[in-house]
């Protein structure tokens, strides 16, 4: 195979950025969306020709192109390479990068800073396109962090508000809690293969045995996957994720739904290889993901901000593709990767035409009734409700379907909290949908429908949501890399997930449609067990009072003002103050009197005689 | 002559050219000390040539005798060890010099005088190859910036000026002492000379003469670098010295004290070195926590980057005390990484404090809506100072914790905490000065960076870029050299067997 | 009474003078007579010069000696010239009045 | 006859030296320094010291014991009003002398038990010539120095005693 100059992929939007950075503020908004929209989607074209030229993809087609970092035996390059699995995902990553960057030209055209905002987005696809299609760990480390970045940026995008602020950086640091176990494990992977490189590090893994318990590659995996629940924020890290929802619409469908916050999911599935020799981390994984899944929907049903309950959905949809991942399902992860990025991403974008429409409103309590006003949003919003409710034959039928019969065949019990959060996660997106769209309006701006700019893309993903699962067979494809487990396919089982679904969306409807007063009285019934929910279980509390609080307060009172200041400083000047003492009483001496100099002159030559009548008597 | 002696020669004789300028003429002053600075540093690039080319060995080594009786030589030269820190000392001292543009109203001809005499006596620590010669660079170099804090600091520049001089003169008065007894004991300053008596064994130190030897040495350098717990002075010293003195401080000066414990602790003293690795990579692991932490804290721009060094240079210490061809490597990589990060940090905050005549962090916030630019060079540098991939601090981090790894996979994960936190108090230091709405008075002081600000800042932004991606101009050199102090360094642990096993057949 | 004494009754009194001269600069308030001290105790050095001298039968002792009193003339002159500048200033001869080494 | 010489005037000196020291006029002090001054160039002559002796007298008593005096009359300095000296000066200064001389007295008795006995001729190296030779051969350079030095006190004097200052 010929060089396919895979470099161009991840450059391109790089270009972009730097010319939109540095120009960007003198170029009028025409202008910043040719380079900014004209880079992602050559790239886009430049996968596909790719493809095209690479064909089959049976084995990973690898790129070397200058060596990064060569210290002793230890020799990393910048490497590119793709698989079907890079595949996969280099199509979500710039098609749905297109469509939102796209999207992005109507939704962002009143905010300032317009240029910035789309330099940040092309840089983000550089960093994205560069974790995807890294040959080695430390290449999708610099895609890893670099997302993080643009994840801080863009989430910080509105730096005139402060929560938006706090948030960036609280995503910023706990990605890089995350980080920290990504970067333990390449440390491992460097000492004990001596190298990072894919190939090599699962060439030397593959002879292992499997580890029953604790062992070097439990201790890899565990640490991998510390990083994978920081940017696919799992529990305990996804205390960001829900933040995130302060950056601009576009960006929480980009970043915070569709491709990086998947990022963990497909790094799990690349190090597979790893994974399936520690059956632990396995588990570990599995049960993560089971506990992310239902956590994350129990609050999403409770919250009014419409931003905020998709983004605990996606929080939800990724402890599901953990559990595939958990399960040695790794195709369906990445399955569900793709048909979640269709709908996740419609919905976020839906959502933001709808706060566009209604000038900024978020809360769910203050819409209603839109279905007529904005007619095609709700459409497409339609279009990704019965997507991620699991209604067949629409894409999230199929990926959860894949998930769910792994799940049972690895562990019943998981099959069965799966189809409750199945249910749960229908229920709470019916209920955001009848509130946002039926009954009457109960706000106050005069809605109107979006652009066609914006609502272009949304066609284009609501088709995907709708056919997409049922025209892109990812598992299919994968086959080669991930071989499908000995599933029988049971249509029981499948009819289960449906119906809790299906029961789902009948119970939104009844609440919210059919009797509308009745959520409130049984939040009121389940007062307590409700307020916690509501509050997100006071998790950023607990974080707060048990980690950042005591870390800081400590720092300051401790360690600043008594350890440094007090103890080593006191120290410090004790010495000179002593060496001062000292000094003062020995000045005493010397008092300026030249007649006690002369004094002291005599007694000092009295020692002198004296010494010399010992050496010399000495001599003697 | 060598290039080196014209490069090394010329901050002298500007020096001394300085000192003749009219003293009122402040226009003439400054632009007379940034071309002979630019000049220097033109010519510096040179130095890189025989580098880049081969990679290793040692250049332009010139050897005369200085003092005859005791017999002082003055010999020089440059390894990829040396030639780095060299450059480094010559870009920043141009963009000091432009830093200090407006900045510096106060006795200027004095001012630029001692900022060439300290790139004189940085240059010469860097390339002295002379023990005797080596200390009295080392001398030299303490009196500018006693100077530079002392007199253009801020109000509390007498005692941070004192702290500075008393800490390191404690330091380096141990350095002598035990650079006699090596002379006493070795008949040669020169330290080529007492490398190879050391190692074939000629020049027997008992295991505890060479722990205490080791020690002088060490402390006097880890005064300087500075390492836990005797990092107490750089606060003071940062905050107090005027932006030139900060940034040659921290991105230079401490540079002197990791390059000394590479160039001559470890080999000299491979024995006591690797006896006494545990506890002071236990106290560079502390100072890497410690100092994140305590700079999380500070109110202080200044401050807060001075803690972030200590932190930093942790992982200098960390991965020179690893023993392996990676943590050395690393060790070095950051310190020149450190040196452009936080050397720019500083420059930054020194911008600001143009501005607005504060450091405190509580008088700013929203600075990026009136200064976008600025502020856009402010998070570059923080995002290279925390270790973002493809920026200059991540190679060195890297290496460093990769090399600790071989050693103790429970010190990485220890230090990479610091890693960890240096993100929350960068990100906070830049959300707290740069986000949010800004006052209109602070919208009023705050024009956006000006074209002399931006020609010190663009080339330390290029550079970190550079250091960060493409390594390959930068690592080979240093890489060759460090191969070479690991094998000084190796060898003394055979002769210890040879001598401890009492025979004369050689072990391996 | 013998006839002759040894060299080290003179050496013994040089020490003698010597401590006069010392006793003088100590106690006595006068500068010209702490001055004039000064020059008692060079004449007590200058005499075990010349019994050294003496003693090893040796000139040089006595051209040190020479060489002590050009330094004392020189001293004369130039101490008394300080002397005399004092008195203009300060008008007082007393030491302690004049010192100001002494804060 | 030597032995009486030399008790007779080391008596004279000793005596001299305690009225200096204890005498508060300073044209007293200044007298009996002449007088010790006087008594110490008999000594030197006992010892071999011709030339010696005579620039004792000359130099010493003559020239510079004027100066003193003539310094005392021109700025007629009285008697000292007698004030408290310095505690630490005779704390210190007294006993501190009495060790001195109690040493110095023991030592050159310890260590020099049998030096020459003094007899007035047996020793000729000091006349005139002999010190005339040795000045201008072996100690030239000194000598000349001493001309350079004397050269300057002279200047020193001068600028010193100039009204102005």
């Amino acid at each position: 195979m010929q060089d396919q100059q895979l470099w161009l992929i991840p450059a391109l939007p790089l270009v972009g950025f730097l010319i939109n950075g540095l120009l960007g503020r003198r170029f009028p908004k025409a202008l910043v969306n040719v380079v900014a929209l004209g880079s992602v989607l050559f790239s886009f074209a430049w996968v596909l020709k790719t493809f095209n030229a690479l064909g089959g993809l049976e084995t990973a087609h690898v790129e070397r192109y200058f060596s990064w970092i060569q210290s002793g035996s230890l020799d990393i390059g910048f490497d590119l390479s793709v698989d079907r699995l890079t595949a996969v995902m280099l199509l979500v990553v710039t098609g749905i990068g297109s469509l939102i960057h796209i999207y992005a030209t109507g939704y962002m055209s009143h905010e300032g800073g317009y240029y910035r905002f789309f330099a940040y987005l092309n840089l983000f696809m550089f960093f994205m396109l560069t974790l995807v299609l890294g040959n080695n760990f430390l290449v999708m480390f610099v895609g890893w962090e670099g997302v993080g970045l643009c994840s801080y940026l863009l989430i910080g995008f509105y730096t005139l508000k402060k929560s938006a602020g706090d948030a960036a950086k609280k995503a910023f640091i706990v990605n890089r809690i995350g980080d920290f176990g990504f970067a333990l494990a390449m440390f491992l992977m460097v000492v004990n293969f001596g190298s990072l490189d894919f190939q090599k590090v699962f060439a030397a893994v593959k002879p292992m045995p499997v580890e029953q318990t604790a062992g070097l590659l439990t201790a890899i995996a565990l640490l991998l996957f510390v990083g994978a629940t920081g940017k696919s924020a799992q529990v305990p890290l996804y205390v960001w994720l829900p933040d995130a929802m302060e950056g601009p619409t576009p960006v929480s469908a980009l970043i915070h739904a569709a491709t990086m916050v998947t990022a963990g999911v497909y790094m799990t599935a690349r190090s597979a290889v790893i994974f399936q020799h520690s059956p632990m981390a396995m588990d570990v994984v599995a049960i993560v993901g089971v506990i992310t899944a239902v956590m994350a929907a129990t609050i999403g049903i409770t919250q009014f901000d419409i931003k905020k309950v998709f983004a605990y959905s996606t929080v939800s949809q990724l402890g599901y593709m953990f559990i595939a991942c958990g399960v040695g399902a790794f195709s369906a992860g990445i399955y569900h990767v793709v048909t979640h990025a269709f709908f996740k991403a419609l919905l976020f974008l839906g959502a933001g035409s709808v706060i566009h429409a209604l000038g900024g409103e978020q809360d769910l309590r203050h819409m209603g009734g839109l279905w007529k006003k904005i007619p095609i949003t709700f459409g497409v919003l339609a279009c990704a409700w019965v997507a991620i409710s699991g209604v067949p034959p629409f894409a999230g039928f199929y990926s959860k379907d894949e998930i769910l019969l792994a799940a049972h065949h690895h562990a019943p019990w998981m099959y069965w909290v799966g189809v409750v959060t199945a249910g749960m996660t229908a229920f709470y997106v019916s209920r955001a949908i009848f509130m946002c769209f039926f009954g009457d309006y109960r706000g106050h701006h005069h809605p109107h429908e979006s652009p066609v700019s914006m609502w272009g893309p949304l066609a284009v993903l609501a088709l995907l949501s709708l056919a997409g699962g049922m025209y892109f067979k990812v598992p299919h494809y994968l086959e080669p890399m991930f071989p499908a487990a000995e599933g029988h396919h049971d249509e029981t089982l499948v009819m289960i997930s449906v119906a809790a679904g299906l029961l789902g969306i009948g119970i939104a409807a009844l609440l919210y449609v059919v009797r509308p007063g009745l959520p409130d009285t049984i939040a009121a019934a389940f007062g307590p067990v409700y307020k916690l929910v509501y509050n997100k279980y006071f998790v950023d509390e607990i974080y707060d009072a048990a980690i950042v609080n005591p870390l800081v307060g400590t720092s300051r009172s401790f360690l600043w003002r008594v350890m440094d200041a007090g103890i080593i400083d006191g120290i410090v000047n004790g010495t000179g103050f002593a060496a001062k003492t000292i000094g003062g009483g020995l000045r005493l001496l010397q008092s300026g009197n030249i007649r006690s100099y002369a004094a002291w002159v005599t007694a000092g030559c009295v020692l002198v005689l004296l010494a010399i009548g010992v050496v010399a008597g000495g001599v003697r | 002559m060598s290039l080196l002696n014209l490069v090394l020669l010329l901050p002298l004789l500007g020096f001394l050219a300085c000192l003749f300028l009219p003293k009122k003429n402040l226009g003439l002053i400054r632009m007379f000390t940034l071309l002979v600075s630019l000049a220097i540093f033109v010519v510096s690039l040179g130095l890189t040539a025989p580098f880049l080319d081969k990679g290793n060995g040692t250049w332009f080594v010139t050897d005369v005798p200085w003092i005859q009786s005791p017999e002082i030589r003055y010999h020089v030269g440059l390894d990829g060890l040396s030639v780095w820190l060299v450059l480094l000392t010559t870009l920043l001292t141009p963009i000091s010099v432009l830093v200090s543009w407006n900045y510096i109203a106060k006795r200027p001809k004095e001012f630029y005088a001692f900022l060439l005499l300290l790139e004189f006596g940085l240059m010469g620590v860097f390339v002295a190859w002379d023990l005797f010669l080596f200390y009295v660079f080392w001398e030299i170099c303490l009196v500018p910036m006693y100077f530079l804090i002392g007199v253009w600091g801020h109000e509390r520049r007498i005692y941070a000026a004192v702290k500075f001089f008393l800490y390191t003169m404690a330091g380096s008065v141990l350095m002598l002492a035990a650079i006699i007894f090596l002379y006493v004991k070795g008949n040669t300053f020169d330290y080529i000379n007492l490398l190879e008596l050391l190692q074939s064994g000629r020049l027997a130190l008992t295991s505890q003469e060479q722990l205490l030897l080791f020690l002088a040495f060490f402390v006097a350098f880890a005064i300087k670098v500075p390492l836990f717990p005797l990092h107490t002075w750089l606060p003071d010293a940062h905050v107090e010295a005027p932006t030139a003195g900060s940034i040659m401080l921290a991105a230079v000066m401490l540079k002197m004290g990791t390059y000394g414990i590479v160039r001559f602790c470890l080999p000299m003293f491979p024995n006591a070195a690797r006896e006494c690795a545990p506890w002071i990579v236990a106290l560079a692991l502390i100072g890497i926590v410690y100092g994140a932490l305590v700079a999380l804290v500070q109110p202080n721009m200044k401050k807060l980057v001075a803690y972030s060094s200590v932190s930093h240079l942790g992982f200098v210490v960390l991965g020179a005390f690893s023993f392996n061809q990676n943590g050395l490597d690393g060790a070095v990589y950051q310190m020149l990484s450190h040196g452009i990060s936080t050397g720019a940090l500083f420059m930054l905050v020194g911008f600001l404090y143009e501005r607005t005549h504060s450091l405190e962090i509580k008088d700013y916030g929203g600075v990026s809506t009136p200064a976008p630019w600025l502020s856009t060079v402010f998070l570059i540098t923080t995002l290279a100072s925390v270790g973002l991939p493809l920026l200059c601090n991540f190679v060195g981090e890297f290496l460093v914790l990769q090399g600790s790894a071989a050693v103790n996979i429970y010190w990485t994960a220890f230090a990479a905490l610091g890693v960890i936190l240096s993100a929350g108090y960068m990100l906070w230091l830049y959300q707290r000065t740069f986000m949010g709405e800004a006052t209109d008075e602070l919208k009023h002081h705050m024009p956006d960076i000006g074209a002399r600000e931006l020609a010190a800042s663009i080339p330390l932004i290029i550079l970190m870029v550079w250091m960060g991606t493409y390594t390959k101009t930068f690592l080979p050199s240093i890489s060759a050299a460090n191969a070479r102090i690991l094998e000084q360094s190796k060898t003394r642990v055979e002769m210890r067997v040879q001598a401890t096993a009492g025979e004369s057949v050689h072990v391996r | 009474m013998p006839a002759a004494v040894p060299v080290s009754y003179y050496l013994i009194l040089s020490a003698i003078l010597f401590g006069l001269g010392v006793a003088g600069f100590l106690f006595r308030r006068n500068i010209i007579t702490v001055f004039m001290s000064i020059e008692l105790m060079l004449n007590a050095v200058n005499l075990s010069f010349i019994a050294f001298s003496y003693q090893l039968r040796q000139v040089d002792g006595h051209i040190f000696a020479f060489f002590v009193m050009v330094v004392a003339a020189a001293e004369a002159a130039v101490g008394l010239a300080i002397i005399l500048t004092v008195f203009k200033n300060r008008s007082t001869l007393a030491i302690d009045d004049v010192s100001s080494l002494n804060n | 006859m030597d032995a009486f010489l030399f008790f007779l005037f080391a008596a004279i000196a000793v005596a001299c030296g305690i009225n200096l020291v204890l005498q508060t006029h300073p044209i007293s002090s200044a007298l009996s320094l002449i007088g010790v001054m006087g008594s110490l160039a008999v000594l030197y002559l006992l010892l071999g010291a011709e030339f010696m002796a005579a620039a004792q007298l000359i130099v010493y008593a003559g020239a510079i014991m004027v100066l003193f005096i003539f310094v005392i009359m021109l700025l007629n300095a009285g008697a000292e009003r007698s004030k408290s000296t310095s505690l630490l000066a005779k704390a210190l200064g007294i006993p501190a002398l009495l060790a001195f001389l109690g040493v110095i007295g023991f030592l050159i008795q310890a260590l020099l038990p049998n030096t020459e006995l003094v007899k007035f001729g047996a020793f000729t190296g000091g006349t005139a010539q002999a010190i005339g030779r040795k000045l201008f051969t072996e100690y030239l350079l000194p000598f000349e120095v001493t001309s350079v030095l004397i050269l300057i006190a002279i200047l020193g004097a001068v600028v010193l005693a100039r009204k102005e200052i």
